[in-house]
Formats: C-alpha cells, structure tokens, sequence
C-alpha cells in the first residue's frame, strides 16, 4: 500500500475488503459443503450405526489452530495498513470544517464561505475537520468508505478525494435524536476551475438572505420549504395559517403570526404544534437576521 | 391435560402447595427455570412484535406506518427488551436453572433461595422498564446503547429504563455467582471436571463473564442517571468529561455481554450434535477450553465498538489485533462440532436441524464480524445495517437458534410430553429462509452505505428494503408455526419418557419428569458425557427390565 | 462442619498487631502527602494503600488460611480489574 | 423439600467471596475514571484536593480501620463460642460505622456549604477538571457511604441473629460472610483515602 500511488481513500479499502471477504466466503462455503456432505453420507438411513467412535486428534485440533491464526494475523495486518492510509492526510489538502448540529450540516472554507452542501474540487484531497454543537455525529461518505464520530469537544478529522466530478451522499451515522436520519447531505464534487468560482462566489441576493440564514442555523434540517413534513412542521404556507398548539399542557388554536414565529424560534418550547414532539432548541438569533427570517417566511407560499 | 395416557408429572406434582404462589415462592431449581422460561420468551414475543413493526416501517421510503420518534423509539425498546430481558437472562435463567443442576448430579444450585431473588430482581427490572415507556417523557429514544451526550440530553424518560437495566443487572450477577458457586461445590461423586458436560462448562465460563463484566455496566448505568439528575458531567465535554470514557465503560461490560449471549448456544450445540450422531464430541477439551478461553479474550476487546469514534489509533491497533485473537477459539468449535459429523448415524429431529443451522448462521454472524474487527473495513461498515445483520445473525441466528433447539430438545423432558415432528421441521425451514432473505440483505444493505438507526432512507435503497421486509414475515410465519407446535405438544401431545434421543448426560437417567430433588438416590457417575457406549448397555438392560 | 473444613481462629493478638500496623501506614501515608513529591507521590501513595489492604485481606478477611482457589479467583478479579484499566490506557494516553 | 441436610460453609463463603469481587468491579469502574482524569487533569485534581479536609479523612479511615478490627475479632470470639463478647465487638463495629456516616455528614454539609457540589455554580466557573474531581469524589463517597449503611444494618441483623442463637460457635458462616463484607467497605475507603484527600 505504497502512500505515492495511493488514488484515494477508496482504493485503499476496497482490496482488503475483498480479501477479508473472499476468505470469509471460502471459509463459508467449505464449512456449509463439508457439513452437508456429512449430513448426507452419515444419515442414519445410510449408516445406522456410528462407524467410528472417535473422540479427538491433537494433529487435526493444530491444525486448525494454527491455519486460522495466520489467516486472521494477515487479516488483522491488511485491516491495520489500510486504516494507516485513511489516518494520514496527504500533504496540501484542501481543509474545511463541518460543523454538525441535530440535524443539520454547515460546511465551512477558509474564505469564510460557508454552505450545506460540501463542495470539493475533483482529484484535491480534501481535509474535513469535524466538529460538533451538541451530541456526537457521524460524518459517513460510503462512496469513499469514510466514515468518522463527530463528537463534541474533540478534534477528529477525516480526508479523502474525489476523483470524479458529480453527487455523492453524505449521511450522519451516529444516532442523535429525532431527525438522525433526515441528518443527509451531499458531497458535490465541481472540476477545479469552477470549484474556485463557486468558492469566491458572494452569496447572493437580500431576498434570500432569510433562506441563507435558515440554512445557516440548520433549521431546514427539520422543517422543509416545499410542504414536506420532517422531524417539525413545514415553512410552507406557514403563515396566515391556523394550527393548534399545545401551550403548557393546554391545547389551544392560533394564526400564525409575527409574534408567534418570534416565540417560536427563540422559546420554542412555549408553544408546541400538536403533533410534534417538544424537541426544539432555541435560537439565539440576531434581531437583523431574525427580521429577515420573519420577511422570508410570510412569503413562503 | 386431557391426552388418554396418563404421564408421570414428577417435579410437578411433589410439592404440597399448588397453584401460583408454589410457583413464584418456589426455589427448586426447575421451577425458576420455567418462570424464567416463560418471562423470558414472553418478552421476546414483544420484541419480535417491535422488530416486526420496524421492518414494516422500512418497507418503503418516508413515513410508512409511524413517525420517526416513534421509530427511534420502538427500535430502542425492541433492542433492550431483546437484549436485556430475553437473550441475557433467557439461556442462564432458563435452561441453565433447568439442566444444569441435574447435568451435575446436583438436588438443587447451591443457594436456592437467592435464585429465587434473582427471578424476582429480574421481573422488578423488568416492570420499571416497562414503566418508563408509558411514564415520564415517554420512551426512551437513544438506542440500546445509551450513548452520552445524546441519553443525557433526551427528554425521554432515560433514567428510569437505565434503573431498570442496573436491576436486571444485579439479578444477572446473582444468577452468575450462584452457577459458579453449584458447579464447584455440588457435583455428584465421580463427576470429576472431564466429566461435565460441554454445556455445563459454557454455562460456567459465562457465569464467569457475568460476575466479572456485569458491574462495570451497573456502575456506568449509575452514572448515566447521575449525568441527567444530578448534572455530574463526568462525560461532558463542556464540564470537562468525556464523552468516549462512557462508551468504554460500556462496551467493556456489552461486549463480554455478547458472550453471555453465545456461550450458553453454543454449549447447547456441542450437547446436541453428539447425541444426534451417535458419536462423542470431538475434541472435548479443546471445546471446554475454548469457552474459557472466549471467555477470558472476550474481555479485552471493547475496543473495536468505537474504531471511528476517535479513539487513539494505537488503541485501534490493539483492540483489532485482539478482536481477531478472539476469532479463534470460535473456529475451534466450529471446526470440532463439524468433525463430530464425520463417520456418525444422524438423524435430522427439530433439535438437531436448529443445532446445525446454528452452525451455519452462527459462522455467517462470526465471519462478517471479522470484516467488523478489521480496522480499515470496519469504517466502511460500522453503523451501517451491515452491523445490524452482523449481530442478528449471531443473536438471532446463533443464541437464538440454540434457544429454539434447547426447546425442542430440553422441554419435552421437564413435561413429560412433546410436541408433533412434522410441523416442527416444517417450521424450521420456513424460518431458516426468511431469517437469511431477511438479513443477508440488511448486510447487503450495509455494504452499499445504508446507516442504521434510520427511520427514512433514499431511494437506492429501497427494492432491497422490501426484500428484507418480506423475509420477516417468513420468518415470522415460521415462528408462529413454532411456537403453536411446541406448545401445544407440550401441554395436550403425546407423553415423553425414558431417553427418547438417546443422550448419555446425567439429565436422560432421572425420571421424566424429574422428581423434585431431581434423583431418586445421589447418582455416582461412572462415565463422560457423551460416553455412548456405556449408555447402550444401560438401555438393554433397562429394557430387558421394562419387557 | 460437615464438609471438613478446618477453621483457623486468629487470636486477638495478631489482630491488633494487624489494626496497629495499619494504622502506622496511615500515618505514614499521610506523612508522605505532605512530602510534595509531585506526582510521584500517587504512586507512593498507592503503594502504602495496596499494602494496607494486602494486610486486611490476608487477616482480617482470612485469606492468609484459605484454600488455593479463592486465592486463584482473587488474582483472577485484580488482574480483571487491571486489564480494564490498562487497555483503556491505550486509548487515553495516546490520543 | 428445603431440609438443609448439609451446610456447605466453603461453599456459602465462595459465594460470598464472588460476590465481594463485583463489589470491587463496580467500584472498579469510578477508579477506572479517576484514573483516566488525573492523567488528564493533574493540575486541577491537585487544586481541587486542596479543599477536601485532610482532618476528616483521615479521622474517618482510622474509624473505619478500628471497626474492620472489631469485627474480625467477632469472627474470633463466635469461634471460641464466647457470645457476649461476639455482640459486644459487633456493637463496637456498627458504633464505628455510626460516627463515620455521622462525619461524613458534617463533612458533606462543609463542603457542599462552600458550593462544591455537582452543577454547582463554583464549580462552573471553576477550570473543567475541578467539577470532574467533585463529581468522582461525590459519586465514589457517596456510594462507600451507601455501602457503609448496608454493611452496617447487615451486621445488626447478624447481631440479633447472635443474640437469638441461631448463629453460634457450630455454625457462624452468616457472621463470617458479614464481617467480609464490612471488610470490603474498609478495603475500598483504603483507596478512596489517598486518592482523594491526599492529593495535595
Ligand atoms: C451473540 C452475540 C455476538 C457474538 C457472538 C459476536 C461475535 C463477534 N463480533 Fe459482534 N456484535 C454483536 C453481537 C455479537 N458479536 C452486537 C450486538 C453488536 C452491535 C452492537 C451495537 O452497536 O448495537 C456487534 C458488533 C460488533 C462489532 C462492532 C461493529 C461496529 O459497530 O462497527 C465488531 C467489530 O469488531 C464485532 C466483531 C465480532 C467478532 C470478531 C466476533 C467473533 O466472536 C466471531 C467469531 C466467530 C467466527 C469467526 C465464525 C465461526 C468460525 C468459523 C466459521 C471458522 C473459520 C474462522 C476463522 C478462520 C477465524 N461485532
Ligand atoms: C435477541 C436479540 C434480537 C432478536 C431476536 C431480534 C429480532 C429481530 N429484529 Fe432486531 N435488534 C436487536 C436485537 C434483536 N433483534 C438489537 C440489539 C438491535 C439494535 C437496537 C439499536 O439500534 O439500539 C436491533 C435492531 C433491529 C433493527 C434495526 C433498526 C435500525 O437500525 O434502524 C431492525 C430492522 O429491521 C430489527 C429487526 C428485527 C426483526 C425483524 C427481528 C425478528 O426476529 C423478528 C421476526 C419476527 C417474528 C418472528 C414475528 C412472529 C411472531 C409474532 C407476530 C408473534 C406470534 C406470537 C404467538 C403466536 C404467541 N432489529
Ligand atoms: Cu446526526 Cu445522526
Ligand atoms: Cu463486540
């Protein structure tokens, strides 16, 4: 597993894959043939008798001691050297931090650019420091069969590189609560040349500032835009609309409204919509930010 | 009770009181055991119900028949029923409170009283943990696993169900010690330790786990409710704790827990096979010694439960390394248990079908764990229903498997009736499909990158999702033939005596059903366990008697 | 008793002489405490601990009179103890 | 059908033995993570054990050790049949494990009357390994405090047992397996002792 002609995290696991595999089915099948044979030749409607009285052969015993001990030792070493080469990130790697919430992502670059989705440049190693706001996460790309716990309070990191533009899926394999498995994203790897564009590229535009902040804060991780319900309810045609709620034990109907949306996002536990579990955590916007939120959401039809 | 031969009712009828409380006040060994028999397999019905409902649930992508906190839920309840209420109580509590004694020579274990108390800890465990989900915040939602920060966070009621797992505890502590304590001081003259059956050795090496693993959770579970009620932070990053310290103190107790699981099925195992092939074991020693020695290795490789979540890497390095020295022991019995095949007369009854399943399902679930224990693999799959399949398979298809064969093997003894041969076969073959279309699957699954603990999933995913979804009601179909056939056989079917499978342990030489202390006279025991010969001569003479 | 055992009685005389060293070692470890020998003393300190408990498991807990397999299963629950500890050490000290 | 032809005394005494190792095991687990925090935080548990009273400690520990004499001298003395003195040295042995809760009360109420105790608002502020040393020393004390009342009414039970006569000089494993356990509350202060209050 020489590091200089390593292509990419996957080519660094998918052989020992095979092997481990490959023996596995060999063992599999040799111990399934040999039994069923015996199951077979010895029938008792074949052999009504036990023909041998045979308790044990010390010969025998080595030999299948020893066998599957070198056979697990090459197994135990492959496994080693290949989980070396997803440990050491190749020099120049391009670093960008992920910030994991329940249940949401935020990737974030040098620049300052952040985003929801992780975009990379094709055929760069890509440095991903993982870092998490309030459980412990998982930051799982099979495509590139990389996979590490985002926990809080720790550094973990992890790298890889793809080698073909297009989308690959990003999930969140550590269980963190209600919307563990809404916790996906993807990976969008863009060729060199329009990667650096959509890294300068400014986000645009004030009238989807209240989209960028929801984003921001990793609220669509629970609440869509198109009408779909997730882990809460959906922004769309919020407002204006008549919901119940459930206030301190007591069912009560409302019109959504400014101030509702207000208590809602930053005491989320005052009013529930009935239905929903009471899981929300409050958010500390800033009043700025809070008032485009609010701009955005009543035009959210 | 209505067959027209009368049966002999031996421990059944002995003791002076009747009804209830001669059972749940009772402290002869066999009588525990069928409590734990039925509290046990009672709760696992229930968590095959749960299981059920998640695969319904993943049948299709989006929201099927619940929401996802109901999901995250029911499989947090589905795997803490299965595990802490049925696979971990079940073997020792059931089969080892039944069997063991009378395998040694032994009236009863050595503190009968406190088995008792056991059964009841067990049932107090049980209750609060049923408690806790109609109680508080509703059920708990972090999964069997309790990880922290999350189970300290969660608005489910967390701590009462880990109060009732820190009971269970205490009551599997008891049971182990109690084992430990009647195996060395109550075998009957001439049972010298070469003589004791192989299930009687996994029965002692487990009870040996149990002792040493089982506090390391209680105290863990102690401070998971300190964390949520008293703010502790031992595993608070923010309060300067760590996270990964609990998921230590965890897998040090659950993975030696996952031999609690095996031991005693694979013991079952080596005691059915030989008697189904009229021959002895082969390598007797080597199998005994192997559950030791799984045992003993069983306790040093926690590790590879946590290769992604930080942990340094030269810890990954030797948890690996050992995960894959605890591989070998397994492959001796395998390869043992196999041999004994060899030159045989066997006949495929029920308890034999699932003893040689086991086999095949067990190294299914042992193998695919090889891929887990290897660090660079284990990536790849590790939280993905690859890990599902993994364990169900070794669970499910290995314990649970020995579970059934023990059924059909052990029962008919302790009633004195037995149930129909053709529909038990039957029965099997239905589960043995719908367990591997169920999950292969899920490991197929897992391998293409499909997370576990996922209520929804994308579409590429979901044609497998069905197959397996439809392998459950296969296997559920089988089961429920099972379960109708073993029962009905046992309570109305045709009577069971004497030593209808020919087994040359202690257990086949008491009456059937054994009389309350289990022997007329202190047996003296002349020979080995599986010493086929000198039981044949036993048998022409008894039926030169009988004649 | 019907098993045979033979029972040895300690004599009160040895027990004291027991309390007596223990509680030297007490003093003693306390003492040390205020040496200030950095981290060392931790070590020092467990030492005069295992010692201390050594005595009360051999006399007072008359394992000093017992048979060789409460001895064997005492090792075996240390050692136990041991390896839980040292191959966590493996995760905290190299992180 | 319960009629004890035979009493196994090496047997019960095994039981109890095991019994005392899960004991230890459980508290295993606390010093596991004592372990793994000073390694962590050695400058912080040592500030922290500044503020633990030495004087209590140690008062304590020498209680404790008196009470395990006590009650290996009522082993003694049930042996040689001497029934009075056997309830004497058990009343000695419960009196010890009366002042020591008593103690650790005044001691508890001290510490807590500083605001060191878990989530307290001191230790907030305090550097993170400060509330981890408080939070271990009240979880390991508190449970050796929890140990000590078991142990202790144990040993009444036991004494009333004496008392009536259904333990004496033939047949005192209930007495023995008693005293073992309260020698095990001793044997787990000997190590909170040190680890705790003198980490100076
Ligand atoms: C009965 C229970 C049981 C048993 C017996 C086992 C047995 C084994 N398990 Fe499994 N395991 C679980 C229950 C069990 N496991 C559970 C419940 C989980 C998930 C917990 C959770 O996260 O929720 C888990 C998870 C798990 C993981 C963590 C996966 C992850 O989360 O990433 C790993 C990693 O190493 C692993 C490995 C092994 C190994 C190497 C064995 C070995 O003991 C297997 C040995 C057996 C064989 C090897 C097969 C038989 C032998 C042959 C066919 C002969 C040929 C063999 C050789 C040449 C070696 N298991
Ligand atoms: C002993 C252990 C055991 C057993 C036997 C099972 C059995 C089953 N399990 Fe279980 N499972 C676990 C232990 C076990 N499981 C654990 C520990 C977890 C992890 C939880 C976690 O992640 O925290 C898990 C997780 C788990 C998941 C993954 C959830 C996820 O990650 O998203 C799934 C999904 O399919 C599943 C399904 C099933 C099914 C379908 C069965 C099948 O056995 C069920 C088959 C169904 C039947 C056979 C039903 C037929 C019977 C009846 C309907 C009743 C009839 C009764 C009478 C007539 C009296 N289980
Ligand atoms: Cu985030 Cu699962
Ligand atoms: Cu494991």
């Amino acid at each position: 597993m020489n590091p200089a002609r390593l292509m990419s995290t996957t080519d660094a696991i998918d052989p020992v894959f095979m092997f481990i595999f490959g023996a596995c089915l060999v063992l599999l099948i040799g111990i399934t043939v040999v039994m069923l044979y015996f199951v077979v030749r010895y029938h008792r409607s074949r052999a009504p008798v036990a023909t041998s009285q045979n308790d044990g052969n010390a010969w025998l015993e080595a030999v299948w001691i020893v066998l599957p001990t070198l056979l697990v030792l090459a197994m135990f070493y492959y496994g080693w050297a290949g989980y070396l080469s997803l440990r050491n990130v190749p020099a120049g790697a391009l670093e960008v931090t992920a910030t994991a919430r329940q249940w949401s992502w935020s990737f974030s670059y040098a620049n300052g650019r952040t985003s929801p989705k992780l975009y990379v440049p094709v055929g760069k190693a890509v440095k991903v420091n993982l870092v998490s706001l309030d459980v412990i996460h998982g930051f799982f790309l099979p495509a590139f069969r990389v996979k590490r716990d985002i926990v809080p309070g720790m550094k973990n990191y992890a790298w890889f590189v793809a080698n073909k533009a297009g989308s690959y899926d990003l999930f969140c394999s550590q269980y963190c609560g209600t919307g563990h498995s809404a916790m996906i994203t993807t990976v969008e790897a863009l060729p060199a040349a329009a990667f650096e564009e959509w890294l300068e590229k400014v986000p645009e535009g004030a009238e989807h500032h209240g989209h960028d902040i929801l984003e921001k804060y990793g609220c669509l991780g629970c609440h869509s835009e198109d009408g779909t319900v997730k882990v809460g309810p959906s922004f769309k045609g919020l407002w204006g609309k008549s919901v119940t709620v459930v206030t301190k034990g007591m069912e009560r109907t409302i019109t959504v409204d400014e101030a509702y949306l207000r208590r809602s996002i930053l005491e989320p536990g005052a009013d529930v919509v009935k239905g929903f579990p009471a899981i929300m955590p409050p958010f500390a916007l800033k009043a700025e930010e809070l008032g485009s939120v609010l701009a955005y959401l009543k035009g959210l039809k | 009770m209505n067959s027209a031969e009368p049966v002999e009712r031996g421990f059944w009828n002995d003791t002076g009181t009747t009804g209830i409380s001669s059972w749940i006040f009772s402290s002869d060994h066999k009588r525990i055991g069928l409590l734990y028999f039925y509290s046990t397999f009672g709760f696992f019905l229930v968590g095959v119900v749960l299981g059920l409902l998640l695969r319904i649930e993943l049948m299709a992508p989006g929201r099927t028949i619940m929401g996802p906190q109901t999901y995250n839920a029911l499989f947090t309840v589905h795997g803490v029923v299965m595990i802490f209420l049925f696979i971990i109580p079940g073997f020792q509590g059931s089969f080892g409170n039944l069997v063991m004694p009378i395998q040694i020579g032994a009236r009863d274990v050595a503190f009968p009283r406190l088995n008792l108390f056991s059964w009841w800890l067990y049932m107090a465990g049980a209750v609060i943990i049923l408690t806790s989900l109609v109680t508080g915040g509703g059920p708990p939602d972090t999964g069997w696993t309790f990880y922290v920060p999350f189970s300290a966070r969660t608005g489910t009621n967390v701590s009462l169900a880990v109060f009732g797992v820190f009971i269970i505890g205490f009551s599997s502590i008891l049971t182990g010690l109690n084992f430990v304590t009647t195996i060395h001081r109550l075998r009957a003259p001439g049972m010298s330790w070469d003589r004791l059956s192989l299930y009687v050795w996994s029965l002692y090496a487990t009870a040996w786990v149990q002792i040493l693993a089982t506090p390391i959770l209680a105290i863990t579970l102690v401070l998971v409710m300190a964390e949520r009620m008293l703010g502790t932070g031992l595993f608070d990053p923010a309060k300067g704790g760590d996270p990964l310290m609990y998921q230590h103190l965890f897998w040090i107790y659950s993975h030696p827990a996952v031999y609690i699981m095996i031991l005693p099925a694979m013991g079952v195992v080596s005691d059915i096979i030989p008697v189904f092939s009229r021959k002895p074991i082969f390598g007797y020693k080597f199998i005994a010694f192997s559950s030791l020695a799984i045992a003993a290795f069983g306790s040093l490789v926690w590790g590879h439960h946590m290769f992604t979540s930080g942990m340094s890497d030269r810890a990954v390095m030797v948890f690996s390394f050992l995960t894959f020295i605890v591989a070998i022991p397994s492959a001796i019995k395998v390869f043992n248990w196999v041999s004994t095949l060899y030159k045989g007369s066997i006949s495929l009854e029920a308890p034999m079908l699932f003893a040689l399943s086991f086999i095949i399902l067990f190294s299914i679930g042992g193998l695919s764990g090889l891929i887990l224990g290897a660090a660079a693999t284990d990536i790849h799959v590790h939280d993905t229903q690859f890990v599902v399949g993994h364990f169900h398979y070794v669970i499910f298809g290995g314990a649970g498997f020995a579970f059934f064969a023990a059924m059909h093997y052990w029962l008919p003894k302790f009633y004195g009736r037995r149930y129909a041969e053709k529909p038990a076969v039957m029965a099997w073959t239905l589960m043995f499909i719908g367990f591997n279309v169920m999950y292969f699957t899920m490991q197929v699954l897992g391998m293409r990158g499909m997370p576990r603990r996922y209520y929804d999933y994308l579409p590429e995913f979901a044609r497998l999702n069905l197959v397996a979804t439809i392998g459950s009601w296969i296997l559920a179909t089988g089961l429920i033939i099972m379960v109708v056939n073993l029962f009905r056989g046992l309570w109305w079917g045709p009577p069971f005596s004497g030593n209808p499978w020919g087994g040359a342990t202690l257990e086949w030489s008491t009456p059937t059903p054994p009389p309350t202390e289990n022997f007329l006279e202190e047996p003296t025991v002349t020979h080995g366990p599986y010493d086929f010969s000198a039981l044949e001569r036993e048998v022409i003479k008894t039926g030169e008697e009988t004649a | 008793m019907s098993d045979g055992t033979p029972h040895h009685i300690l004599g009160y005389n040895t027990l004291i002489k027991v309390w007596l060293a223990l509680l030297l070692l007490t003093a003693l470890t306390v003492w040390v405490a205020h040496l200030n020998l950095a981290i060392g003393h931790v070590w020092g300190s467990l030492a005069i601990a295992c010692l201390k408990s050594g005595l009360v498991i051999a006399f007072f807990m008359h394992m000093r009179y017992e048979g060789r397999l409460l001895r064997w299963l005492l090792f075996l629950t240390l050692t136990t103890l041991a390896i839980y500890i040292g191959l966590t050490f493996f995760d905290v000290l190299y992180r | 059908m319960t009629h004890h032809t035979h009493k196994d005394y090496a047997g019960a005494k095994l039981g109890m033995w095991l019994f005392l190792f899960t004991e230890l095991l459980l508290f295993g687990g606390l010093f596991l993570l004592y372990a793994v925090y000073l390694k962590r935080y050695p400058q912080e548990f040592t500030a922290a054990g500044r503020e633990m009273h030495v004087v209590f400690g140690t008062a304590n520990t020498a209680i404790l050790i008196t009470s395990s004499l006590l009650a290996a001298m009522a082993v003694t003395a049930i042996q040689r049949d001497q029934r009075r003195q056997t309830l004497w040295f058990l009343g000695g042995t419960v009196l010890c494990a009366i002042i020591f809760l008593t103690n650790k009360f005044f001691e508890w109420s001290a510490e807590i009357g500083h605001g060191f105790y878990p989530n307290s608002p001191r230790l907030a502020t305090a550097p993170p390994g400060e509330s981890t040393f408080f939070s271990l020393y009240y979880l390991t004390v508190g449970l050796h405090g929890l140990h000590v009342l078991i142990g202790a009414s144990l040993l009444t039970w036991v004494a009333v047992k004496v008392k009536r006569g259904s333990v004496h000089g033939g047949d005192f494993v209930l007495l023995e397996n008693g005293a073992l356990y309260w020698h095990l509350v001793d044997l787990i202060w000997i190590f909170i002792f040190p680890l705790y209050y003198l980490i100076l």
